[in-house]
């Protein structure tokens, strides 16, 4: 796999210092403000929420792993959430909602 | 002699403010004509992209615009090109995270292609070697890289990728027999106009000895619908269709560009079941992808999901089909203004 | 400071120093340490294009590397592959001028792909953005244009071109399911290897859904036969298919290389006469095309005209198949040395 | 069509005048030695010669051109030369043979 992005971050700020004088370049990379949302990876209680994106077989996948999840005692949230595609963004409030959920959230099983 | 400029393009390309190749550093002194021409203020807000929290600022356009190579005199095209790529309906961010690997390719038409000097015969769907339209192609593919990988939130995970995800640039050709391309898209036909799609390398389709339009057409329809073509999964985004001078001699004989749009809408097909034999649609299907078993399937989902751009040179027969992202199913075309 | 460098990128530019993009100037500096690392005297003869009366001298070589933006660490490979463009059995001035709108395709392969850190997962068959695979590809094509339209003899007549032209470097995998690359031109094993052939631009082969190596490959099959391929012409030089992680899981469970190039040339066939019909074949055929009338046609002239690349990132369904320029039927394959 | 390749030519050499001192750039380009054969657009008799390259269709349009040509009183040479192949270049002797002709030679139909 690519190496994790922490590595790849480009430069915030340059600075040209040549012979004559020293510039600034102009960063012409737009960076998300506020700080864009942050992946905990580990969950801060033992629960599942499943979220589908509509891809084929997606909604089969995770039926099939909310079964093998409940088969070993580990909490799972009856309904799954959906989204309506796979190639548009998560309404705001439900993302809204999801940032706030202390389990581990699943989302996006590809077919 | 001082080599500080030197420093400084290596300083670009080791922290990350590059494509892979080397860059014209965004020196304020250079940034500012750009921004001048580009007629914006600094600090204006170009487009925002809000999954990502990012607002996109006219300085930043400005800078990735000398970084690629760009003259001031290009900012017409620019201009019209940035508000395109940052268009809501575009998805620049899907475009560059997304598994098929796909591009921001970018088509102009009208009289701003013989005004600015774009090839628009030899190689004009790629590697002409002429400086306008190898960093024009080269700005989008820049600003997707840069609102998506560069700013550090997304990653691309492109399956395979391909070259024109450094530049994609496609100008069509000032006489055209079927009308300038923007005009598939309502603007009219005196205008100048940049189009973008987000799309896959051109698969180029040779006939040399077809002596009818037909024969081209099914050609070029047997080419979209080979097994391997990404519109048969359940979403489709369709094909821009280009067609070279010695083809279209034969085209333009027998077909308006509707007719012809309507012949592969038609004729392009295959069977669904042998689709389903082959893999290439789910079981069970998503209500979406409309399978409808024992019919002739279209990889188009709308027969507006087809446009056709006239370019490239006299003395060879070959046209291309260039397959379009399924992610992104909207075609964004802008008119050019202040040439 | 002094921009006394952008005004010597800017006389590139001007002077058809340049593929378009912007150059680093070939600085007497910056040239003689790459001359060093590729191990040449200035004035060593590197190649000799004999129809053109042209002699390629180390010194032209070394600026080419310096003005694509490579590293002298890249010498290496950029040696093996100055020679191998530099071939006779390459042709490259057959490719520059071609209307095939060819480019030179580069493959590297061996130790050397994770020693230089050449990416070869995600978007490994372009637009990568990782410096060595954009440079050196670049290199490739800037030595062929330079070999023909640079020094003003040649035109090029791409009909339409692809963006490879500017540049197309694919990186093998390191470890392999079936080998590396060169094994199939006579290499060893473990030696590390840069292979070129002239080529279009990869054409995509999407399958989501087959759970079988022969669905993967039939898919394969189905994009190398399209009426739109060159192969159908009355020369040609055949594919490159390029299969990707979650194809390959599938491929290497039912089928060796050997087993797959094999399904490939029996099966990937189409009837003569449907070629014939629509206008792939001459009438009356050369006797070199080796037209039989009422046959299963294949797109290859000899089953060696195929072969494999394993790259590509995880997590997305897709392939490829490059169409090989039918006027230059030879592969160049040469070790790198010197690692 | 594209611009006459005498527009396009690329400049022989470059001259770098920074600040500091100049350098001359390390010209990329290989250029023919000896001079490249030069093309002579207006034949010196009214004599043509055919030389087919192999690709399809190409001795049947220049049979046919030589045949109009003869009607219409042009001496055409009865021998179509050929050239092996489309893609590989002409053999030495029969450029030189070729290049001492002071007739019209045409050459290479494409199909």
């Amino acid at each position: 796999m690519s190496k994790p992005m922490t590595e790849k971050l480009p430069a915030q700020r340059l600075m040209s210092c040549g012979e004559v004088s020293c510039e600034v370049l102009v960063n012409p990379i737009p960076r998300p403000e506020p700080e864009p949302i942050r992946i905990t990876l580990k969950p801060k209680v033992p629960r599942v929420t499943l979220l589908d994106h509509k891809k084929p077989n997606s909604l089969a996948i995770m039926q099939f792993a909310r079964q093998i999840l409940q088969e070993r005692g580990i909490e799972v949230s009856e309904r799954i959430l959906q989204k309506d595609d796979a190639s548009t963004a998560m309404p705001a409030a439900l993302l809204a909602s999801l940032s706030q959920e202390p389990g581990l959230v699943l989302c996006g099983v590809s077919d | 002699m001082s080599h500080g400029v030197l420093d400084d393009i290596e300083k670009c390309m080791d922290s990350g403010w590059t494509d892979g190749l080397p860059v014209i550093p965004p020196y304020g002194s250079l940034v500012d004509p750009m921004l001048e021409a580009l007629g914006w203020q600094a600090s204006d807000v170009v487009g925002v992209i809000a999954e990502q929290s990012i607002k996109v600022r006219a300085e930043q356009v400005a800078a990735t615009a000398v970084m690629a190579g760009c003259k001031p005199g290009y900012a017409p095209v620019l201009r019209a090109l940035a508000q395109a790529i940052l268009d809501p309906l575009f998805n620049v961010s899907g475009v560059e995270v997304t598994t098929g690997g796909a591009s921001v390719l970018v088509i102009v038409s009208g009289p701003v292609v013989a005004a600015l000097d774009f090839e628009h015969e030899a190689n004009a769907m790629g590697g002409a070697n002429r400086r306008i339209n190898a960093t024009v192609g080269r700005f989008a593919q820049m600003v997707r890289l840069f609102c998506g990988r560069g700013g550090g939130v997304l990653e691309s995970h492109g399956t395979i990728g391909h070259p024109g995800r450094l530049s994609f640039c496609i100008a069509e050709h000032p006489e055209t027999a079927w009308g300038p391309y923007h005009t598939q898209f309502g603007l009219a036909a005196e205008a100048s106009a940049v189009t973008i799609m987000a799309s896959e390398g051109p698969n180029s389709c040779n006939n040399h000895y077809s002596s009818t339009g037909a024969g081209i057409l099914d050609t070029i329809g047997d080419c979209m619908m080979h097994y391997g073509q990404t519109a048969w999964y359940y979403r489709s985004s369709g094909f821009l269709v280009a067609i070279a001078p010695d083809h279209m001699d034969l085209v333009k004989r027998d077909f308006t560009r509707e007719a012809a749009r309507q012949y592969l809408y038609e004729n392009a097909r295959r069977q669904t079941d042998d689709l389903v034999k082959v893999g290439r649609i789910a079981i069970p299907p998503l209500e979406f992808a409309e399978v409808e078993f024992g019919a002739m399937r279209t990889p188009l989902k709308f027969i507006e999901q087809l446009s056709f751009v006239e370019c490239g040179a006299t003395g060879g027969r070959f046209s291309a089909v260039v397959p379009r992202w399924v992610g992104s199913r909207n075609v964004v075309c802008k008119q050019i203004e202040g040439l």
